[in-house]
């Protein structure tokens, strides 16, 4: 029991950071980016590059992996999303243009960083073995802490910062925060780049656990799509809420169902399914029209 | 008005690389053969490993002189299609092929991809090497697929039976993921280990393709604390991951696996924990490669900055396609001649020390020679590199 | 509205003369045979995609095609494989089992929207991928393999059509097929949206609540829409099945259903055979790109941005100005 | 006096709110009533109940002595209680002309098969659809804007085609949501006159809830007065502006917006 709470925060903690970003990018401009998974995988492997290839110290990968990410999520939207927002009499789709990208990152990623999986030497040795009651490595237990710090300061930046409340704002209401006086463009570009760096941040955390490869982009995108709808969509404490949800799903699906194998992401896949029809704006979300 | 130049600009664009012809090489007559599998993805590694070991091989022939069949020497020419793993696109490359003038083809790396492009591959006289366990492929009616390796079916008795016989192994957990080939090949797996009258003792957990922590799936497999953990069809990028979970779960047992992995992959991914993973490979460890094998290796990573160790097994399709072709050379556009010449063909393995054989197999499993004898090279992984424990052949 | 103009129709000609006689012509003249088959598959997807358009006219963002066209497909494969039926009373029975299975899955999910709608389709493509690898009768992993070619069909005695294994050329007959039954598709597409169901679909993918203030009983026009959505999208697994000779869980997948959806965006929203040209973009694009060996997908993801940056509303949106929305042709 | 339209004991509440409570009316053949109140008085949920759009706590509506409440909304539409909407709710991608003639779904005869293979009676109906769409837009004075997208009207005539997309259906009863909000003096007098005409020359019974007490006065036969989601008067214009509860609730709100 312990070990399947054990499991079920250290894969909430890793969900809900997935998710952030991607419910950030939501909300401020209604754009669901299928390209989410392939930034994490892309700080993922900048993490590796520098860590793991040219044995730099941790911290300094990680913040590369962020700026990296940032970046690139502000070029994204400046030159790519906010024009076709513009431009489009739809705005779905940007969902095209959202693949777009997915497929470009692929096919750079798979040029720049090859197709192998990777992996970082260990940041911490030894497992915490607790009376074989909770056996957790000491490295994932020191990421699901960096997790969950990471996750805070997010909330705080975004409760008590002068940038963090624009946001807010914007993603609220795009209208009144323009009448407000934010600059809607500039913000934008900011929320994007912090969803971005975000994916950015999980990636060089979670490669010292799980490695990197470049197949993890599209399922991680999906797996937060779903996070973020059990959450709400477009809502901060939805998004960690759906992520610590799947994770515990996943925790106790695995522990409960094993025996049948098979069936437990069916189990986990149905109830969704059952949950969304029932409760369609999620835990958290405003409920949608 | 610009953005239609913009836009017709790009069509043009896209149409004059379409059109624009192969690379011709200087001198000798072009022999083209070609590989219809998966380069980008997930699953990218597989067909990468296949696509660049076949190049790497080209490249080599080429530069020294070509390659002689019959009277003429020809230059190798690869001409790959990325399938992207989705059977529709399968279709296409194999069309693509026929197109082409080929007839040998490597690929697919999977079963539903070689299963898909089979009425394509017969209509238009192509013999294909997929690298997909379905028994069907292989069995008569189909005439036109060779097994390009060996099958978990052939290679798991064998490691299951060394294992039983010379380590003790008694009882024995399946995992696998929820995908097609390893589910595939757990089934087999564990009927294999049951034959060989191993106690079972779980075959049915489970992971999503998309997992990132393994420690739950893992948890209920190792409290029954089986002596040996079968990770059934796993992907080089899982492999290291599950390894890594079960010993930090307090597995003591042995790990193996019936596919191929990389030793880079291993060692990044899981370290010391890997020590003693026990996995099928080709012929490049030191105790077994030969010349060849090591000059092979050094192109490779010459050409492509890192060498994959999953290329040792994925070396062997061309070669044995050109092999066939110079022992009967009117196969090159006749592949009922090369289906012929699989009876009998033989000629030395140029990758292994020692006299072993290029043959076709499979009669026990296909009721026909519909497989290449690679040899079984059951490796295992010490301190970052490859070790041999045993060497094994297919009939 | 209802009325064809000649124009229409000579449009209408010349689009039947390009594909069943045009293509043939330059195929046998390039002698590129291979674009058979690629053109059989756009024929067959775009039948997918018109569904998948057709639930974007009532508003509904479907990423679930997939799940459909794969239940299409292990449909015809049991019916043709293992009960013997004919190809044609099978490749019927899948577009309606298909239709059948989206009314029950219907019911409760279509009453979300945006997002919503969006990603429970998306999870609901999981689910029947899942469920075909855990049923016993689609075979599980192994899937089925070995399905005969379609039979001939005749009537009172007469051979209407021989049976496909007797053929010398087989990819030039499921071109036809293909082709003949997307053309239909979109006939019907067509005479759909330029009907009053068409009309009223429009009221809804504008306002829900006022349609329904009108009189209209939006429940059931939803499911009517997403039925037929899933019909194509059941027809369209089946054709892929009976080409490919056979099934697997994994024949249609998550990226399929996205693909799907991506057709209908980059052809256009707003024009009944926008799904046909995305698909045939997106589809024949890839496969022309393919002698860019590595660069392939690069490249196609470069232009792939470049069209959705420059003609946000899709390819066809180049010609708004001559014909009118909705209608097309 | 024959009711056609009875509202008995309705109570609707959200969570321990009650926004609305056991209210009751009448509303008579041909009749233009009126519910007012200051805001927050219950005015648009009461609305939508009648409407259907939302269901009730307690109590019910009654149409031709038949229960309407708690029906789906196109159901109610098509025993002949159709509401309007404000004027952000139209087809907003379809011409005037379209979207009256798209309203007329309650008219047809033919089945939405019969439309797409283009029967006798669908071609008939089609017909029918466009010159009853020209006669309506003829009557509503909107006839030079018919082919104008919905989206470009001036709100003034988005107003009118909202009670147009609502005549179109042929109701017995019409419901209109503030009919009057956000217009001027004068383009209220126009839709005052214009409602009248729909009530007098086509027969058409009519609810209205709104906030603009001249223009209420001046149109209705009666008026329904609520405060804090409960009737406190019911009578004729007159009656109402000498009503002491009425003056107290308009005069007690802090809403200045309105006065008497």
């Amino acid at each position: 029991m312990e070990q399947v709470l054990a499991n079920g925060i250290y894969l909430g903690a890793q969900y809900a950071m997935i998710a952030l970003g991607l419910t950030l990018i939501f909300a401020l401009m209604n754009v669901l980016n299928f390209a989410h998974g392939q930034m994490y995988v892309i700080g993922g492997f900048v993490t590796y590059t520098i860590y793991g290839q040219l044995g730099l110290p941790y911290i300094v990968a990680l913040l590369a992996s962020c700026v990296t990410l940032a970046v690139l999520g502000a070029l994204i939207e400046r030159f790519l999303f906010a024009p076709v927002i513009k431009g489009s009499a739809r705005e779905e789709s940007t969902m095209l243009l959202a693949a777009g990208i997915a497929f470009l990152l692929d096919a750079l990623i798979l040029l720049i960083f090859g197709e192998k999986q990777r992996g970082v030497p260990k940041i911490v040795n030894g497992v915490l073995n607790w009376d074989f009651r909770i056996i957790m490595p000491y490295d994932r237990i020191l990421i699901c802490g960096l997790a969950i710090f990471s996750i805070v300061a997010f909330i705080a930046f975004m409760q008590f910062s002068r940038t963090g409340r624009a946001l807010r704002a914007l993603a609220q209401d795009r209208t009144a925060a323009q009448l407000m006086g934010v600059n809607v463009d500039r913000y934008s570009t900011i929320g994007f780049a912090l969803g971005a760096m975000l994916a950015g941040l999980v990636g060089g955390l979670l490669v010292t656990i799980t490695g990197i490869n470049l197949g993890m982009g599209g399922p991680t995108s999906i797996k937060a799509f779903m996070m973020v709808m059990i959450g709400g969509a477009g809502v901060i404490s939805g998004a960690i809420a759906g992520g610590f949800i799947l994770g515990f799903m996943e925790a106790i699906g695995l522990a409960v169902l094993s025996q049948y194998g098979d069936i437990t992401y069916l189990v986990i896949f149905i109830s969704l399914m059952i949950f969304l029809a029932i409760r369609p704006q999620g835990l958290m979300g405003k409920p949608w029209g | 008005m610009k953005r239609r130049t913009l836009v017709k600009s790009a069509l043009a664009a896209t149409a004059l690389v379409a059109l624009q012809s192969t690379a011709v090489f200087a001198g000798n007559p072009v022999l083209k053969i070609g590989f219809v599998g998966v380069t980008s993805g997930p699953a990218a590694a597989w067909g990468i490993s296949n696509q660049r070991s076949m190049e790497t091989r080209a490249a080599w022939i080429n530069e020294t002189g070509g390659y002689k069949i019959g009277n003429t020497t020809y230059d190798i020419k690869i001409v790959s299609f990325d399938d992207q793993k989705d059977p529709k696109r399968s279709i296409a490359g194999m069309d693509k092929m026929a197109q082409e003038g080929i007839h040998y083809v490597v690929g697919p790396n999977t079963d539903d991809g070689a299963e898909a492009v089979r009425p394509v591959a017969e209509a238009n006289g192509i013999m294909y090497f997929p690298y997909a366990f379905s028994k069907s492929l292989y069995t008569p009616p189909a005439s036109n697929a060779v097994l390009a390796m060996v099958a978990n079916y052939q290679s798991g008795p064998a490691i299951y039976k060394y294992l039983k016989e010379k380590k003790g192994v008694k009882t024995v957990a399946f995992v696998a993921a929820n995908e097609s080939d390893p589910l595939s090949q757990r089934t087999s797996g564990v009927a294999a280990a049951k034959a060989l009258g191993l106690k079972v003792v779980s075959d049915n957990v489970t992971y999503q393709p998309d997992t990132t922590d393994f420690t739950p799936v893992l948890t209920p497999v190792i409290r029954q604390r089986p002596d040996l953990l079968v990770l059934s069809g796993v992907s080089p990028a899982h492999a290291p991951q599950l390894i890594r979970s079960a010993r930090e779960l307090g597995y003591q047992g042995l790990i193996s696996t019936e596919t191929a992995q990389d030793a880079q992959v291993l060692r990044e991914g899981a370290g010391d924990l890997a020590n003693g993973f026990i996995s099928v490979g080709g012929a490049s460890t030191p105790e077994l490669a030969s010349d060849a094998m090591k000059e092979f290796v050094k192109r490779y990573t010459k050409m492509f900055g890192e060498y994959n160790d999953e290329s040792n097994t994925k070396v062997y399709a061309l070669e044995y396609i050109l092999a066939t072709l110079a022992a009967n050379p009117k196969a090159i556009n006749d592949v009922k001649e090369f289906q012929k010449t699989m009876d009998t063909f033989e000629a030395p393995n140029p990758f292994m020390k020692g006299n072993a054989k290029l043959t076709y197999v499979g009669t026990t499993s296909f009721t026909q020679k519909r497989q290449i004898a690679v040899p079984l090279v059951v490796n295992t992984f010490e301190n970052g590199a490859f070790k041999t424990l045993f060497v094994a052949t297919v009939d | 509205m209802n009325g064809v103009t000649s124009k229409q129709l000579i449009g209408f000609g010349i689009f039947l003369l390009a594909i069943f006689v045009g293509v043939p012509i330059v195929i046998a003249a390039t002698g590129r045979w291979d674009f058979y088959f690629t053109l059989t598959s756009v024929a067959l997807l775009s039948i997918a995609s018109a569904g998948v358009w057709l639930t974007f006219y009532i508003g509904r963002i479907n990423i679930g095609q997939g799940a459909f066209a794969l239940i299409g497909a292990y449909v015809s494969a049991i019916l043709v494989a293992k009960a013997g039926v004919s190809f044609w009373i099978s490749l019927l029975v899948a577009g309606l089992f298909a239709a059948v299975v989206s009314v029950l899955i219907g019911l409760p999910i279509l009453r979300l929207r945006g997002v919503y709608f969006a990603m429970i389709t998306l999870v609901l493509t999981q689910v029947v991928t899942l469920v075909a690898l855990a049923l016993p009768i689609t075979n599980g992993a192994k899937g089925i393999t070995s399905i005969p070619l379609p039979g001939g069909i005749s009537l009172l005695g007469l051979q209407i059509l021989p049976p496909f294994d007797s053929m010398a050329d087989t990819k030039l007959a499921f071109y036809i097929m293909a082709s003949i039954l997307m053309v239909l598709t979109y006939l019907a597409l067509w005479r759909l949206v330029n009907s009053r169901l068409g009309h009223i679909c429009r009221s809804m993918q504008q306002n829900e609540e006022l349609a329904s203030s009108i009189g209209v009983n939006i429940a059931y026009i939803r499911i009517i829409i997403f039925a037929i959505s899933s019909f194509f999208g059941g027809i369209g697994g089946a054709l892929f099945g009976s080409i490919s000779q056979s099934v697997y869980p994994s024949s249609f997948q998550v990226t399929d259903s996205v693909n799907f959806m991506l057709n209908c965006f980059l052809g256009g929203l707003g024009y009944v055979f926008g799904p046909m040209l995305g698909t045939l973009t997106l589809y024949f694009g890839w496969d022309l790109l393919f002698t860019l060996g590595k660069y392939q997908l690069l490249v196609y993801s470069v232009l792939l941005i470049l069209v959705i940056r420059f003609l946000p509303n899709g390819l066809l949106s180049l010609r708004l100005g001559k014909l009118g929305k909705g209608g097309g042709k | 006096m024959s009711a056609l339209l009875e509202v008995c004991g309705v109570t609707k509440k959200f969570g321990g709110l009650t926004a609305v409570n056991d209210v009751s009316f009448d509303v008579g053949q041909n009749e233009i009533l009126s519910v007012i109140g200051p805001n927050g008085a219950g005015k648009s949920t009461l609305f939508k109940l009648i409407s259907s759009f939302l269901r009730t706590t307690s109590g019910e509506v009654l149409y031709e002595g038949k229960r309407i409440s708690d029906l789906k909304p196109h159901v109610v539409a098509r025993l002949g209680v159709v509401r309007t909407f404000q004027e952000t709710t139209i087809f907003k991608s379809m011409t005037v002309r379209e979207s009256v003639i798209v309203a007329q779904h309650l008219r047809a005869k033919a089945s939405l098969a019969g439309y797409f293979w283009g029967t006798r009676t669908a071609r008939a109906d089609i017909a029918a659809f466009g010159r009853y769409a020209d006669e309506l837009l003829e009557f509503m004075g909107m006839s030079a804007m018919a082919e104008e997208l919905a989206s470009n009207l001036p709100q003034g005539h988005l107003r009118a085609l909202g009670i147009a997309i609502g005549l179109a259906t042929d109701p017995k009863v019409l419901l209109l949501d503030e009919p009057f909000a956000g217009m001027n003096p004068e383009e209220t007098m126009r839709t005052v006159n214009l409602v009248r005409s729909v009530c007098d020359a086509r027969g058409v019974t009519i609810l209205l809830v709104e906030h603009d007490m001249p223009a209420v006065m001046n149109i209705s036969d009666r008026i329904v007065v609520l405060n804090f989601g409960e009737k406190i008067a019911e009578g004729t214009p007159s009656e109402i502006q000498n009503n002491e509860k009425v003056i107290e609730a308009y005069l007690g709100s802090a809403d200045d917006e309105v006065g008497i």
